[in-house]
């Protein structure tokens, strides 16, 4: 109790004694505080911007590199790895099985990632446990049949140029949420400049707004 | 410059300004939500590849065909299988359930060993050589036949397989729980000879007269009798229900006729009585008939005329007559018997009476009649190699010719009857009646080895568990029964790899042979029960491995049947209820429950209603005119001669005055907490009766009284 | 890019109680189909979550003259007054995490988006709304048997029936594939009406002429005369819905001979059943 | 309740509904920004 | 101890005094705070509620503390936009009421959802036919003109009040704080009603479901009246409490009785209004659905015919009556009587629009559903009334929270207690 006590009274002394401090020195005062505002603003916006995305996402490297432009060059498209079964559904990262249709227990390339793919999965006939950048949450139902048979759509409206690319960036996972960075989208603001470089609903939404006039039901995407 | 309270008062709106218009606040809100959507104690199932697999459900004799989904080979969901012979992609709430039996909390996931009280877990080696051991020192002893069986079923490869280890061990001392088929083929050797079986077609007939069957009950191949109940409506057939309460059937049915608990026998022949008074009958049919047609005739003239019968089942004689009239009258008329579910307690002159109806009309083996079939045989063993032990022990007499005669003798006998039994795919210390004296029988039998995929009330009393997969992970032939009309063996194939450390029982009976040797090896000359199945079963392996079943038989059989009345026409007793209280204890049939065999699933059971299972306890179904001083909806104590139990009353006017009515399948005793402990099982409240002349348990409920609890 | 499928349905169900025998068997095909959890104590039926529950109704009468007969209740998928879209619950709820699919008839529920105020709960007169009081478990080693085309709801959001969305969405996933532009009748049947043992459950489009569905129901394609807010009225006498004269205007029809049965069907003042009890349906249309 | 959120849509609905929100919300927005800015100055004024 | 912080020229309680009684009923807030964790801890599965009884306790008791906090925004449309000045001398009180019986309402309904953490989606994806999401907006905004109501009389706390800047803005805000209660009044009206359209929209529950005007049902109208009605009836008997507990005048009676007569009317009006309603409701609406009003009553439960006549006459009528006629309204004992009467009237007519709603079987083969609290609803719904207690002290004994104590208290020392 003494603290309230001590602190009304100090209060009551020192609001006596500012009453003419703070009319003389005013200026001074408030010049400081708005020094201290600024200094505090800066600081906490930065932190907040650039570093609470660092503290957010944990980064974890893919089992190996893989060269998807190389891929795509020997394979042709997209679609010989990444096919849509007969049922309609979409396979998704290929199987160990998949990859065997070309590579086989014989190192085929000279790279170190060729050499860990064979001994640690292929030998072994274990999956390998890919990080996947675009893993929607549970909730979601995505049909690719739809945006590639029904709307014949290309892969880079949403994936982005990833077939161009040799090597696989680290995987960022949110903390929180478990998901990759690369849905909520590399800018912490979430402002985007390519079509794929955000997937939330909101990116859905505005794509299927232009294309067809209407955002969508619920159901259509969700399960 | 002092650092004052405005400083301080900067530095903090900064902060506060600098945070809230960086993207903390809006991303931690929007993860934040994200995090709930996404609990990690929340499961997401992994996604994959869908294929479909076609197997055959063995839960019940049904013996149905399924379609399980599989995605990434993981089963997801077991459905009907379109066009199967028996359910034609129909599925009952069981077999549909059937996943959860695979991860049940119950199941017995590696071999036990009985150590005191507890069980201790056992390698399947160990445990073979020390079943083995056992009884080849009982087999050492002399005393081969004291080596007893206990199966749900006679048919099929795998009790195959038991039987004939038993043969060439040396006992005959094998038996099975009471099924609707053995029912059916009691009836069929009482009227028709030994050797036979019934089906009923019933999605041909045009009048069905229903003495108590449960048919949308799951009585017979339920999931058939669903069908050909619900096809009723387009093909404009009739069916009269006689029990004592409104079950679903009878709800379901035309008419719904009431009848005093345990009569059904005296009403069947006072139906025969006025079919044969009126001359409805089939001349055709009665010429042939053996065993003193006139003498039965007389006899119901005498004893079973509509009034008298009218007394004694309390359906009015006009109803009689005019049922009566109805049935005889009907182009396809068919009577089928088999109270409930068909498998629960039976008397013979019940069954016997009803299906004596079917030979007056003259429906034996035409469409929508009764359709009398030999067993079926499609099971060919080799000759097995008995030496002089098996010979002489397997010539002795059984120690009883139905189980619950086993279980009296076992009881009242001062010397040991059984040393060691096998129990598979049974669970009599359930669902025996009389539970108290099943498990006292069993206490005396030193050694048992359980063979059951869960730890249930007949596998906690054993000794050695060598636990089965279930029908998800098993191949096994699965022919039908249960009064189907057609004959049709399924494959039950392993759809999901074995869960636990269990084995299929049909290897288990195979090593168990190996190891005791000799002439009992020699039998047993198959590397896996995989190789014996192909080669019991070569005659329709191509059919049953590749269609998944194969039809044994369809339509009506063209041999005719012989009819014997001798066993009625002497007019035997009617069974009576035991005990002198002023009610009838009658146990009910509840399609979501099982009662037999295995146990209900918890989806099954969540299903059940509150009119049924109230939280722990069990409720019974009373007509308020009955309930004198009871509350609708409170507790109350039912007394019958052997238990008293504690339950909840739900006023029912859909139960006849005096009778009181009690769900079976409820009342499990076992670790699972999802279905065990709820509720009472009836059997521990009904004591068997034991019919004369068949010998068969046929107490159709018993006497009680209920006071407020 | 091409149009989405606009071309609208309007799924629904008919359900002929005197085929219905009770068996529960669409209760579990719903339960294993859609990841419905189970918990120790069942018996609340209050607090059990089945989204396929079957009513016990019994006519009342004593012995010997009573009669009971089974209710299957899924979700009504309602069309809400007018049929406009309006359904009790998805007018109420406040975050749009339940939906009227315009395509389809459908009602969506998005359990990510429900918040748990259950106001829907209360808005639906027909309790075809659950809440996940508790966290869903399932015994060790259960879990591995969940379907991933329904995702496991968590503790506090609502679920109800979806007619099993998840199979429209496959159907459709097919029929893209294999270039259609619309599904056939059977590629999407909801998990209670394949379960079926007794075929009572019959589903389809009431929009389509060719499914049976509208072959039973014959749907009046104009609002009833005496209530204007209800619409998709059966023309057929047997056939008749749950609480009609709110304006629910439900999408699951049931089929009865016996008129003690369709007379439960609503509420009714003294004397009204027996007016209208012969110009139910078709010839309330003169 | 913005523009840019998933469910939003000019129609009647939303115009009426987030016209009054809005406007409400700019009132009270608007008077404590007033009364706040006027009472920083008439603090200098007081000096 | 305090003194410093006491407004000057009030006498208040010794400090050790307030602090034991602040601990006693802080323990009590305590227990619904540990209610409350466990509640978000472990989910609303520590409740009793069902999928019968989705909306319970906790609904009534938001409806409940919303519809007697109305005396703040009716007071103040009547002493800001009517300009009845003799109100000044209450509006403090009645808005600090309000704010409490508002942060209360908020704070139950933060417990009372499934998934807190994404409360805020009623905001950020509202559906506006919802009347649930008009009354999460009105309720929040109003909330804030709550607040910004109460700051000023913050601001007027001693220390507080010598810091220009806060004594300025103190000033201006009461300067325009017409334009604040103008806005309030808005919200208010537009929260109350959709809190009565909640379950007046309910076209699937014939007991709840109202015709109305647009989309708003007539239920709408009547909470909005009703809150109005029977809102100064709690500010009035809270009043009188502190009075009773202070042992000191702190209103006078002219000001009492000019609020209550207002009150009165508006009681009287209110019930007029819900008579016709429930006659129409029951004769018209209810039976072209099927049902009788008996449909709605049961014989032996909980809910039968005394519930529609304790709420319509006895506890509305009846207030109103000795409200309106001079000679009942200033006997204090028959005032105070009327005061109690329509509290209690207002919340059981909150009570029967959720419970009952809930309650009454809708399908013909459907049963009546009963439902009693969890100690932790209890816990949580007692809650907010122990954090009244403390807030209503805390304000009392720091604030000049009523113009006319110090005229009315000025020679007599009393002994006071809290």
């Amino acid at each position: 109790m003494s603290e309230i006590e001590n602190k009304a009274e100090n209060g009551s002394m020192e609001s006596a004694g500012e009453c003419t401090a703070g009319d003389t020195k005013d200026d001074k005062g408030l010049g400081l505080g708005v020094i201290f505002f600024i200094v505090a603003f800066v600081v906490c916006f930065l932190s907040g911007t650039l570093l609470f995305p660092k503290l957010l996402y944990s980064k974890k490297e893919q089992p190996f590199n893989f060269d998807h432009a190389l891929h795509v060059s020997e394979a042709g498209d997209c679609e010989t790895c990444h096919s849509l079964r007969d049922d309609g559904t979409f396979a998704g990262i290929p199987k160990l099985e998949t990859c065997l249709d070309c590579h086989s227990e014989d190192v085929l390339g000279d790279s170190k990632d060729e050499a860990v793919f064979v001994e640690k999965y292929v030998s072994k006939e274990k999956e390998v446990p890919w990080y996947i950048y675009s893993r929607q949450p549970d909730s979601v139902f995505f049909s690719h049949a739809a945006h590639i048979d029904g709307a014949g759509m290309d892969c880079v409206t949403c994936h982005g140029p990833i077939g161009k690319s040799t090597s696989l960036k680290p995987y960022e996972e949110n903390r929180i949420t478990g998901y990759s960075r690369d849905i909520w989208g590399k800018n912490i603001f979430g402002i985007k400049k390519h079509s794929w470089d955000r997937m939330k609903m909101d990116d859905c939404a505005e794509c299927h707004k232009k294309e067809t006039g209407f955002k969508g039901y619920c159901f259509q995407c969700h399960k | 410059m002092k650092v004052d309270r405005r400083s301080f008062l900067g530095l903090g709106l900064g902060a506060v300004a600098g945070i809230a218009v960086s993207p903390v606040g809006l991303k931690l809100t929007d993860d934040s939500s994200i995090w709930t959507q996404n609990w990690p104690w929340t499961p997401v199932p992994a996604d994959g590849e869908v294929i479909y697999e076609s197997s055959v459900c063995s839960l019940c004799p049904g013996s149905c065909g399924i379609s399980v989904r599989k995605i990434e080979n993981r089963p997801v969901k077991i459905e009907g299988r379109e066009n199967y012979p028996v359910n034609n992609g129909g599925a009952c709430l069981h077999g549909i359930a059937g996943l959860q039996y695979l991860y049940d909390p119950a199941r017995v996931k590696t071999p036990l060993k009985k150590n005191g009280d507890k069980f201790e877990e056992i390698s399947w080696d160990d445990a073979i050589a020390l079943v083995a051991g056992k009884l080849a020192d009982l087999r050492k002893s002399g005393s081969p036949e004291k080596f007893a069986a206990i199966l749900d079923k006679e048919q099929g490869s795998v009790s195959g397989l038991f039987k004939r280890l038993f043969k060439t061990f040396g006992s005959p001392n094998f038996y099975t729980m009471p099924s609707f088929e053995s029912y059916l083929e009691a009836t069929a050797a009482a009227i028709h000879g030994e050797g036979k079986t019934i089906g009923f077609d019933l999605e041909n007939a045009d009048f069905v007269l229903s003495f108590g069957a449960g048919i949308i009950e799951g009585w017979g191949s339920p999931v058939n009798c669903f069908q050909a109940n619900a096809s009723r409506k387009e093909r404009r057939a009739k069916l009269y229900q006689i029990e004592p309460n409104l079950s679903n059937t009878a709800a379901n049915a035309d008419k719904w006729v009431p009848i005093k608990p345990g009569t059904q026998a005296d009403l069947a022949l006072g139906i025969c009585a006025v079919i044969l008074k009126n001359n409805l009958f089939d001349s055709n049919a009665t010429m042939n008939f053996k065993g003193g047609f006139n003498k039965f005739a007389a006899m119901l003239q005498k004893d079973y005329t509509p009034s008298k019968t009218a007394e004694i089942t309390g359906v009015k004689a006009a109803d009689i007559e005019k049922i009566a009239g109805l049935f005889a009258k009907a182009k396809k008329p068919v009577a089928v018997f088999g109270k409930g579910r068909g498998d629960g307690a039976q008397s013979l002159k019940e069954l016997a009476a009803v299906h004596t109806l079917n030979c007056l009309v003259g429906n034996i083996n035409k469409k929508g009649g009764v359709f009398v079939k030999s067993k079926n045989k499609y099971l060919e063993f080799p000759d097995e190699s008995m030496d002089s032990i098996a010979d002489a022990g397997f010539a002795k007499p059984k120690a009883g010719r139905y189980m619950n005669q086993l279980v009296e003798k076992i009881n009242s006998s001062s010397k040991s009857v059984v040393e060691a039994l096998f129990v598979y795919n049974a669970n009599p210390c359930y669902s025996l009646h009389d539970t108290k004296s099943v498990k006292q029988a069993l206490g005396k039998i030193p050694f048992i080895v359980s063979f059951s995929s869960f730890l249930d009330e007949t596998a906690k009393e054993a000794d050695i568990i060598l636990p089965s997969h279930t029908f998800i992970e098993r191949i096994e032939d699965v022919p039908s029964g249960a009064g189907l009309a057609k004959t049709v063996v399924g494959l039950t194939k392993p759809v999901a790899s074995p869960v636990f450390n269990t084995k299929n029982p049909g290897d288990t009976v195979i090593l168990i042979a190996k190891a005791l040797k000799g002439s009992i090896a020699q039998s047993f000359e198959w590397e896996s029960y995989n190789e014996c199945l192909e080669g019991v079963t070569a005659r329709i392996w191509d059919s049953l491995s590749e269609d998944g079943y194969a039809v044994i038989s369809k339509g009506a059989p063209i041999e005719p049947a012989a009819v014997n009345l001798s066993f009625l026409s002497g007019n035997p007793p009617t069974v009576q209820a035991q005990g002198d209280f002023g009610l009838t204890l009658i146990p009910i049939d509840n399609m979501r429950l099982i009662n037999a065999g295995a146990y209900v699933s918890p989806f099954a059971i969540k299903t059940v209603s509150d009119k049924v299972l109230k939280g722990k306890n069990i409720v019974v179904e009373i007509n308020p005119l009955t309930a004198k001083g009871l509350k609708n909806g409170g507790f109350a104590i039912i007394t019958t001669p052997i238990g008293t139990a504690r339950v909840v009353v739900n006023f029912n006017e859909g139960l006849m005055p005096g009778v009181i009515g009690m769900v079976e399948g409820l009342g499990h005793t076992f670790e699972n907490k999802y279905v065990s402990n709820k509720g009472v099982n009836v059997n521990d409240l009904i004591g068997p009766v034991i019919e004369s002349g068949s010998g068969l348990d046929a107490a159709f409920g018993i006497k009680a009284k209920i006071s407020k609890a | 890019m091409k149009q989405e499928n606009n071309k609208e349905h309007k799924f629904g169900m008919v359900i002929d109680l005197d085929k219905c025998t009770g068996c529960g068997s669409c209760m579990v095909s719903c339960m294993s189909e859609n990841n419905v959890p189970f918990k120790e104590d069942e018996s609340n039926k209050k607090d059990s979550i089945t989204w396929m529950r079957v009513y016990k109704l019994t006519n009342g009468k004593s012995f010997p003259d009573t009669e009971t007969a089974y209710l299957p209740r899924p979700c009504m998928h309602c069309a809400g007054k007018g049929g406009h879209g309006h359904s009790p619950c998805v007018s109420v709820c406040p975050a749009t995490a339940t939906e009227y699919g315009h395509d389809t008839g459908i009602v969506s529920q998005i359990y990510t988006r429900c918040f748990g105020c259950r106001y829907c709960m209360g808005a639906c007169p027909y309790h075809a709304r659950y809440f996940n009081w508790w966290d869903p478990k399932w015994p060790e080693g259960m879990e591995n048997y969940l379907s991933p085309n329904v995702s496991p709801r968590m503790r506090g959001v609502v679920e109800k029936c979806s007619f099993c969305y998840h199979r429209y969405q496959a159907a459709r996933d097919k029929a893209y594939h294999e270039g259609r532009n619309d599904i056939e009748e059977n590629e999407f049947q909801t998990a209670c009406t394949t379960a079926c043992p007794a075929g009572a459950i019959v589903f389809g489009d009431l929009n389509n002429p060719a499914h049976k569905v509208h072959q039973i129901v014959k749907p009046d394609p104009h609002p009833d005369k005496w209530n204007r807010h209800v619409v998709g009225k059966s023309r057929n006498p047997k056939v008749f819905r749950l609480l009609e004269r709110l304006g629910t205007n439900p999408k699951i029809y049931y089929l009865s001979e016996r008129e003690w049965i369709r007379r439960k069907g609503d509420n009714y003042l003294d004397g009204e059943w027996d007016k209208i009890k012969n110009h139910h349906g078709s010839s309330s249309h003169g | 309740m913005f523009p840019f959120n998933f469910e939003w849509a000019w129609d009647v609905g939303h115009a009426i509904f987030f016209g009054g929100f809005w406007y409400a919300i700019s009132i009270m927005g608007a008077g404590m920004a007033y009364c706040i800015l006027k009472a920083a100055l008439d603090t200098m004024n007081d000096n | 101890m305090d003194s410093a912080l006491i407004p000057e020229g009030a006498k208040r309680c010794s400090f050790p005094k307030f602090a034991i009684g602040i601990v006693i009923v802080g323990a009590v807030l305590l227990w619904g705070v540990f209610a409350m964790g466990l509640i978000w801890w472990k989910g609303l599965n520590q409740t009793n509620m069902n999928d019968y009884y989705g909306f319970a306790l906790w609904i009534w008791a938001d409806l409940a503390v919303i519809a007697v906090g109305g005396g703040a925004f009716f007071t103040g449309l009547l002493r800001y936009i009517f300009n009845i000045d003799e109100l000044k001398n209450i509006i403090n009180f009645a808005v600090i009421i309000g704010f409490i019986c508002y942060s209360s309402a908020l704070l139950i309904l933060a417990i009372d959802i499934g998934q807190p953490l994404r409360g805020w989606f009623i905001f950020w994806h509202a559906n506006v036919h919802s009347m649930l999401t008009e009354v999460a907006f009105c309720l929040s905004a109003y909330f804030a003109v709550l607040t910004i109501e109460f700051i000023p009389n913050i601001l007027e706390n001693r220390q507080a009040n010598k810091v220009p800047f806060f004594r300025h803005l103190a000033h201006n805000m009461h300067g325009i704080m017409a334009v604040f209660a103008a806005t309030g009044a808005f919200l208010s009206f537009f929260h109350q009603g959709s809190l009565g359209g909640v379950a007046g929209v309910l076209f699937g529950r014939p007991f709840a479901y109202r015709e109305g005007l647009l989309i708003w049902p007539w239920t709408f109208f009547l909470f909005t009246w009703s809150a109005a009605a029977f809102g100064p009836c709690f500010t009035l008997l809270i009043t009188k409490i502190t009075e009773t507990i202070t042992g000191k005048k702190l209103v006078k009676d002219n000001v009492v009785n000019l609020l209550a007569k207002i009150s009165g009317w508006m009681i009287t009006i209110y019930i007029i209004a819900k008579i016709i309603d429930t006659i129409y409701w029951a004769t018209v609406t209810a039976p072209s659905l099927g049902f009788n009003i008996s449909h709605f009553y049961t014989n032996n439960g909980f809910y039968g015919y005394w519930i529609l006549i304790t709420e319509i006459l006895v506890c509305g009528l009846v207030p109103g009556i000795i409200l309106i006629m001079k000679s009942t309204r200033e006997n204090p004992t028959l005032r105070l009587i009327a005061f109690i009467l329509g509290v209690i009237g207002i919340c059981l007519n909150r009570w029967v629009m959720v419970l009952q709603v809930m309650a009454v079987p809708v399908m013909s083969f459907d049963t009546w559903a009963l439902y009693f609290p969890s100690w932790q609803e209890i816990a949580t719904t007692i809650l907010p009334v122990a954090y009244g207690i403390i807030l209503i002290s805390v304000t009392y004994r720091y604030l000049p929270v009523f113009p006319q104590e110090a005229e009315l208290n000025a020679v007599e020392p009393a002994a006071e207690t809290e």
